[in-house]
């Protein structure tokens, strides 16, 4: 671990110093060792601030979509695999500049799940680490100007523990007790949108729920709006949601929105081969469209 | 608040027959909002037109909705009366009770009660409408033609000939395109530059064309009737006002080997200074300066200049930026022939006396390197035996194109016809597959290559090629007979299939019209606008939109004249008014729209402060180009663009009228 | 890396030449090669005649015991061998289902990575053109050499993905190299009909007949191949057709890596030229 | 060489090759390429691409017995060069193997067929080739003893021919390999 | 001739009280209400040859016209769900023959997943039905209708996620 702190620091130190950004966006540690929080840094001694662990669950994409952050200009960012592929996605969206952003990838071995690292829990092993660790493809970001080798090796996974096992579920039961599924989730939304904060990819300056003329979702909390703001929701991310898990982290009443993503996220590579944020150059799954496409559901 | 007047159209039998016309009224008068309902026997005819004027007039009506037949009837008829009475035509909305109502249903309490929610639909929806002003869009009436072959003239000329100017811009020294490169033409065997070239000097004196040889287009932006174009006019090294075109330049030129004449098919050289063939428009030579000595060997050959009597040669000269605006353009950019080098097992490329269809041509050509005696290349002897060859990269869709060419059975069967003429007691052999020949006597055409010239046609592909003693041994299949057959032939015509000019990807990028996979233009609708492509303004002829004969280049070329004749005939262009527009203030710039949008009618918009400074890039809709689809709306995530007329309020007020 | 050898059958029997060169120029070249332990037979044609999963299947257990003792490569200089090795990985790369029936009944596991290559593939891609330079040291000047592909080293394209099938140059490059000219002529792929040799000797001495008569006019001294079937019909063939056509040919027929161990300085011993029925004594001695 | 179609057969035996052959019958637009560059066409009854549409005829009787498919070297020129990149040396593989499940013995290449059930029998008992054991059991099944016999004792003396055979030591694996695939 | 058309109107017309608002009243639950958002230039076309050909189909639907199946957000059918729809049909131009080339492409993108997704989330997927009808297709359209409005009869009255308690 101190290999990887010290190559990161040296990385963002140079970065500072070179002026080639204004300002590093990258974990350090909290109050609590096993809970990392994102800093903000933009002059170079600052950077022994900067720490890499396997606590670093934020995805700190998210806040390349503030405004406080934009104004920087040049932003250098501490991104993980799959918190690296929202930064493709937001190149690929004209969110962000290639050229306005250093990608400092870190090779990330899993991240502990934090309910667990709140109890104590340290060791990175598929019984502890989310579900998208598991599937993780990407444990070296895909693109990045610096990379932070791991010094860890890979934890071992022998299929014991199936991730996001209730999408099997959920696809072999009948509608009804689907409905009754989701019914029960999303009776407990408080409609609180911290969904959407937490999310690298709702970057929209007045979000649907916003507009008014007409109204697109009920404001009011209760069963049908609230419905329809996750389907929404889940609507607008399919072929983007790059996985992070930060919503469903944020969610204060434990709807467990990553099922929705994942299984969108599975559906759109099988119909139309597509994943999203490999490619900063690739165009988005629904910004185009193939004369061939699945046509079976059609009359 | 709304006034709206609702009128129930009886369409005499036909509504009333099945739907109680007055008490649809009767419900209608109930609806917040109307101030007036009343039923009519024929709403269509001028007293129903009167009635719907007087009432919009005296009861002050802010929205009109007609129960009555489809829209696509008499939505127009209304619209007009309405206008007549300073009504905005968009607050106009029909009802269809006859065809979804009326003519499909029988039992009358159920269809009466359909036509009462079709007709509150609309009312819902009319409440919702706002004014809509069509566009009006300038037009510059020039017009600009890139590519100078047959199709491109033609159109040029048609166009000058109505009486505007054009612009024709063609990438070589010489206009003529592929036809101009041909011996005689199928099926009539006129020769192609008899009838070729009268037609290029016309474009050169015609009053109406400006003429760019040499030139390429450099940029195009704008929309129709608004294109501004910037050409690049290659340094040609001649003075061209002064240039006679007398030849003691090409005649002194001491490069005149090992350069290949492009216009020959690399059957003859050329020189540095060079005109590509005698009759070439304008009849101005140019220097290629990748082989001139004078610019390889640091100016120490001038012999050129020496020669030259007017002293028109100017080394000096630069490549020139012209800026031209139009407002419209045909994109008429051609085709090239694929590479025979593909088929290795042709030996194209290895055996000189395996060549192209179009290398054959020049070998007919009286102009051609042999004079048009027929002689190969790799001995001069003269053929007795050829074998030709159909289908070469064409209907391959290994390592060719799937599709026909469909000009290669014609000027294939014309090939051993000429052939036939010219050498006598010869023989000629032609592997196909199908024959192609539908046009006006080109089935005729083909059966006398068979049936007088005694050209013996087998049905199969030649599979290799071996060289023998002087002899190609042509090893093909005749699948009628079942047989391989070997034949010893002293000369191979390859039937290379066509394909899009090379860069036709690119200029349809730059013109903003799309393409298919092949990089062929794709028309606006393949039947009912064949001469359009997908951006207004832009129109397509010849071979670059797919492969077609002579005729059917000069016809595409003279459609795309008359559309633009008929563009440029009214003095501004207008456009429905139901297009697209962006909430700048909400839009946050992830361009989905930009992507979805077939028109290319979205472009980026920098959002500035006062100090210049951009704040940020939200989509913008050119009205000009817009089509109205509402393609963008759907891949708007936060709703930031709307297509009038079909705003998401006025169906959401459909909806919600339905609401049970 | 690690570079497996599968020497197939022929190169243990009626081809060992082949074996004893190729052995004498990688040492030479400084390569280490290892053969695959308790290899089996890639079924040859026969396999894929009869029965499609079996020629899949014979192959495979090569490569996976390849795979498994930690190779990323494998040198295959038959070319019927590297064409059935090839072809088992494209089958297994574009059928998951035979590739699972396979690696189950093989009882190891298989992930199907291995690059496979043929003889002149390994010689261009892994020793490289430059190397085999350095090392001629007795260039074959004068000696004209027809080289001859055949089919499986070319053939089908998009499993072999080498060289171009109708007009391939590599070995012609080798030859080049070796300071001896390449000769042209038309049959350079045509097939020698190796698959029916026992069974349609009379197909066969026509096709190979064919193939020989138009090396010999091109005025080749021999012929250098890389594929042992190849090999026999126009080395131990060789006398018959020329009986049977009543034309003498006598054009010895090496393989190209007896042609480049005489320019590396072995001698023909060194590399058992003598064990071909054609006798190349004479055109020998034109370059020593 | 009139033949009546028989719409059942005809489907059951396309669909039987083409699901073998990964490929379908109907992309062959009958150009002849394949026939044109076939190395044994001229030993041929019917050319390739006859072969092709009698397949889809559902010809199977002539196709099955026919001595195209035995005849067919696998030199690939047909395949490499379709403009429609059939399977054209595939589909010889799938019906030598269906005749060969059928129980169909050629009965005017039986040579070829012999030899490559002799040199497969050779493989299962060795796990490797064996080819003076390949010789004589050819040589036996197809009585021409005397064929090539002059080429033997030569070979013999360059080395040629070894008399010992080299077997694969885990000849258990070739015989479930054998039985799993058979 | 007129007049005898008049009288048949007027005799038609009776005094009979029809339900206001249509199919409101007692008979909504056996009458489900059919939505059909249909593109301007094929299908709502074909409807109309349907009319002009007087075939006859299930009066369940209501037809909403947009220009183009692009602009048919699939949004549009949860708002129509909401609003007490039972059934949801969306046609437009089959693939190849868009009025604006690409309009069907694009929303057949958007409905390959948003089926999926309101599945999943519980919604009979029974309810919801795309076709590609042609302005020739008069027939086809009276099929479509037909079927659909038998299937979406034939339905258990399943509550869904977005419908009120």
């Amino acid at each position: 671990m101190e290999k990887m702190n010290d190559k990161l620091q040296n990385i963002a130190k140079k970065l500072l110093e070179n002026k080639e950004v204004n300002l590093i966006i990258g974990f350090t540690k909290g109050s609590n060792p096993l809970r990392m929080r994102s800093v903000f840094i933009t002059e170079p001694n600052d950077v022994s601030k900067l720490s890499f662990n396997a606590h670093c669950v934020q995805d700190l994409a998210v806040f390349l979509k503030k405004p406080e952050v934009k104004k920087f200009g040049k932003i250098g960012i501490v991104v993980k695999g799959c918190d690296e592929k929202a930064v493709n996605t937001l190149i690929q969206e004209y969110q962000l500049s290639r050229d306005n952003i250093k990608i400092i990838g870190v090779e990330c071995r899993g991240v502990v799940k934090q309910n667990l690292a709140d109890k104590g829990e340290d060791a990175v092993k598929q019984s502890t680490v989310y579900d998208k660790c598991l599937v993780c493809e990407v444990h070296t970001p895909l693109l990045y100007d610096e990379l932070v080798e791991s010094d860890e090796p890979a934890f071992e996974i022998n299929g014991d523990i199936k991730p996001y096992a209730k999408i099997e579920e959920l696809d072999a039961m009948s509608v009804e007790d689907r409905n009754m599924f989701w019914q029960k989730e999303f009776e407990k939304c408080i409609k609180c949108y911290a969904c959407r904060q937490a999310c690298p990819l709702c970057y929209c300056t007045r979000c649907i729920v916003e507009k008014n003329t007409p109204q697109w979702i009920e404001t009011n909390i209760e069963e049908t709006g609230n419905a329809q703001w996750n389907m929404i929701r889940a609507y607008h991310l399919s072929g983007r949601c790059i996985g992070c898990g930060e919503c469903e982290r944020a969610c204060p009443v434990n709807i467990p929105l990553m099922l929705v993503n994942e299984k969108m996220a599975r559906d759109v590579f099988e119909k139309f081969g597509y994943k999203s944020g490999i490619d900063i150059n690739a165009k988005p799954v629904f910004g185009t469209f193939d004369a061939n496409d699945f046509n079976e559901f059609i009359k | 608040m709304a006034r709206i007047g609702v009128f129930v159209c009886w369409c005499g039998s036909n509504i009333a027959g099945t739907v109680d016309v007055k008490k649809v009224a009767e419900e209608a008068a109930k609806i917040p909002g109307v101030v007036e309902a009343v039923d009519y026997k024929y709403m269509c005819s001028d007293p129903g037109q009167n009635t719907l004027r007087k009432m919009i007039k005296e009861k002050n009506l802010t929205g009109v909705v007609l129960a009555a037949c489809s829209p696509h009837m008499h939505e127009n008829t209304f619209r007009k009366a309405a206008v007549k009475e300073g009504l905005n035509p968009y607050f106009i909305e029909i009802a269809n009770i006859r065809e979804q109502v009326s003519w499909v249903h029988e039992d009358k309490e159920k269809a009466t009660g359909k036509a009462i929610d079709l007709l509150k639909m609309m009312v819902e929806k009319v409440k919702k409408n706002k004014p809509i002003e069509d566009v009006r869009v300038p037009l510059t009436k020039k017009a600009l033609v890139i590519g100078g072959g047959i199709s491109g003239i033609q159109a040029a000329l048609d166009i000058a000939n109505g009486g505007v100017e054009v612009i024709l811009v063609e990438k070589e020294p010489s206009i003529g395109g592929k036809m101009i490169q041909l011996d005689e033409t199928f099926p009539t065997l006129d020769c192609s530059s008899c009838i070729m070239t009268p037609k290029m000097v016309e474009v050169y004196q015609h009053p109406n064309i400006k003429l760019y040889t040499y030139s390429e287009l450099e940029e195009v932006s704008g929309y129709i009737g608004n294109f501004n174009v910037k050409i690049k006019k290659k340094a040609r090294s001649i003075v061209e006002k002064d240039c006679t075109g007398c030849g003691d330049c090409w005649n002194i030129c001491p490069m005149h080997k090992n350069v290949k004449s492009e216009f020959n098919v690399n059957l003859s050289e050329r020189t540095a200074i060079y005109v590509p063939f005698p009759q070439a428009v304008p009849l101005i030579p140019v220097i290629d300066r990748s082989v001139c000595l004078h610019f390889k060997k640091g100016g120490k050959c001038q012999k050129c200049y020496d020669a030259c009597g007017p002293k028109c040669i100017n080394f000096d000269l630069q490549d020139e930026i012209i800026e031209e605006k139009v407002g419209a353009i045909v994109a008429a950019t051609g085709y090239d022939l694929m590479e025979n080098s593909l088929y290795g097992e042709y030996g194209y490329g290895k055996f000189k006396d395996v060549i192209s269809g179009l290398q054959f041509e020049r070998l007919l050509s009286a102009s051609g390197p042999t004079e048009g005696v027929v002689k190969r290349p790799s001995d001069g002897k003269t053929p007795e035996t050829i074998v030709f060859i159909q289908c070469v990269g064409s209907r391959d869709p290994e390592k060719g194109v799937p599709y026909c060419s469909k000009v290669c059975c014609m000027y294939t069967a014309k090939h051993a016809k000429l052939f036939a003429h010219k050498v006598h007691g010869s023989q000629s052999y032609v592997f196909y597959i199908d024959i192609r020949a539908t046009s006006k006597g080109y089935e005729e055409f083909v059966r006398g290559t068979m049936e007088n010239e005694g050209a013996i046609y087998l049905r199969g592909r030649v599979s290799k090629i071996y060289e023998d003693n002087g002899k190609l041994i042509v090893k093909g299949a005749d699948t009628l007979s079942g047989n391989q057959v070997e034949i010893a032939a002293d000369m191979v015509v390859l039937a290379t299939g066509v394909i899009p000019k090379k860069g036709s990807d690119k200029m349809a990028q730059m013109l903003g019209i799309s393409y298919d996979k092949y990089g062929f233009y794709t028309e606006s609708h393949p039947k009912l606008r064949p001469a359009e492509s997908s951006t207004a303004g832009i129109y397509l002829a010849g071979m670059a939109q797919g492969p077609r004969d002579i005729p059917e280049s000069v016809v595409s070329g003279s459609a795309a004249a008359s559309k633009i004749l008929g563009l440029f005939s009214k003095s501004e262009y207008e456009v429905e008014g139901t297009i697209a527009s962006v909430n700048k203030t909400t839009c946050v710039g992830c361009f989905y729209c930009k992507r979805v949008c077939a028109y290319s009618a979205i472009s980026k918009e920098e959002i500035k402060d006062r100090n210049g400074n951009v704040l940020k890039v939200v989509a913008n809709v050119n009205s000009g180009l817009c089509a109205g689809c509402g393609a963008c709306v759907n891949a708007c995530f936060s709703k930031s663009i709307d297509l009038k007329g079909y705003l998401d309020e006025q169906i959401f007020a459909e909806i919600k009228s339905l609401a049970v | 890396m690690k570079l497996a050898y599968y020497p197939g059958c022929s190169l243990k029997g009626t081809s060992f030449e082949y074996e004893v060169s190729l052995l004498k120029i990688l040492e030479a070249l400084n390569i280490e090669i290892q053969e695959i332990p308790d290899w089996n037979c890639c079924g040859a044609s026969a396999a894929h005649s009869l029965n499609h999963n079996l020629s899949v299947a014979l192959p495979a257990r090569n490569l996976a015991i390849a795979e498994n003792n930690g190779f990323g490569e494998v040198l295959a200089p038959c070319a019927a061998c590297s064409s059935r090795l090839k072809t088992a990985k494209y089958e297994m790369g574009s059928d998951d289902i035979l590739k699972k029936k396979i690696t189950d009944s093989l009882e190891m596991p298989y992930s199907n990575s291995l690059n496979i290559s043929n003889m002149l593939e390994f010689l261009i891609n892994v020793a490289g053109k430059e190397k085999i330079k350095s090392l001629v040291k007795k260039p074959l000047s004068g000696l004209k050499v027809a080289s001859y592909y055949g089919c499986l080293l070319v053939r089908p394209p998009k499993v072999m993905k080498f060289d171009d099938p109708e007009r391939p140059v590599t070995m012609d490059e080798l030859v080049a190299l070796t300071g001896a000219v390449p000769v042209d002529y038309s049959y350079k792929t045509e097939c020698c009909g190796a698959i029916n040799s026992l069974s349609k000797p009379d197909v066969v001495m026509a096709l190979t007949g064919k193939i020989l008569y138009d090396i010999k006019e091109h005025g080749a001294d021999l012929v250098v191949v890389a594929c042992p079937l190849c090999h026999s019909n126009l080395d131990v063939r060789q006398r018959e057709i020329e009986r049977k056509y009543a034309e003498r040919i006598g054009l010895p027929v090496l393989f190209i890596t007896e042609l480049l161990g005489l320019a590396f300085g072995f001698s023909p011993e060194e590399l058992a030229i003598g064990g071909h029925m054609v006798n190349a004594d004479k055109v020998l001695k034109k370059i020593s | 060489m009139k033949t009546v179609i028989n719409e059942q057969e005809r489907r059951n035996f396309a669909r039987e090759v083409e699901s073998k052959l990964h490929d379908k019958l109907a992309k062959c637009y009958q150009c002849g390429k394949c026939s044109a560059g076939c190395p044994v066409n001229f030993e041929m009854d019917f050319t390739p691409n006859q072969i092709i549409k009698m397949t889809e005829l559902g010809m199977a009787d002539k196709v099955l017995d026919s001595k195209t498919i035995w005849l067919c070297v696998s030199c690939n020129t047909c395949s490499t060069r379709c403009p429609k990149g059939f399977e054209v040396a595939g589909i010889m593989d799938v019906l030598r193997e269906i005749a060969v499940n059928r129980g169909i013995e050629s009965k005017t290449e039986k040579e070829v067929q012999t030899f490559h059930e002799v040199f497969l029998d050779n493989v299962k008992s060795n796990g490797r080739i064996f080819e003076l054991e390949l010789v004589g059991k050819y040589k036996l099944k197809t009585k021409h003893l005397f064929r090539d016999m002059f080429l033997a004792p030569k070979m013999i003396e360059k080395g040629k021919l070894k008399i010992h055979s080299d077997r694969v030591s885990n000849i258990n694996q070739i015989a479930k390999i054998f039985k799993d695939f058979e | 001739m007129e007049n005898n058309i008049v009288e048949d109107v007027q005799n038609a017309q009776g005094d009979k009280e029809y339900p206001a608002g249509g199919a409101k009243g007692e008979d909504k639950d056996k009458e489900p209400r059919i939505i059909a958002f249909v593109c301007n230039w094929c299908t709502y076309n074909g409807a109309d040859l349907a009319g002009t050909s007087r075939m006859k189909y299930a009066e369940n639907v209501r037809v909403i016209k947009l220009p183009c199946t692009g602009r048919i957000d699939p949004l549009f059918v949860v708002e129509a769900f909401k609003k007490g729809a039972k059934g949801v049909l969306v046609s437009g131009c089959h693939p190849g023959d868009c009025h604006y080339t690409s309009g069907n492409y694009h929303s057949r993108r958007k409905y390959t997943a948003f089926r999926d997704l309101l599945s999943y989330l519980g919604v009979d997927i029974n309810r919801v039905e795309f076709s590609w009808i042609s302005a020739s297709e008069g027939n086809k359209w009276v099929s479509v209708i037909n079927e659909f409005t038998n299937k979406i009869k034939s339905l258990p009255g399943s509550s869904d996620i977005f419908s009120k308690k």
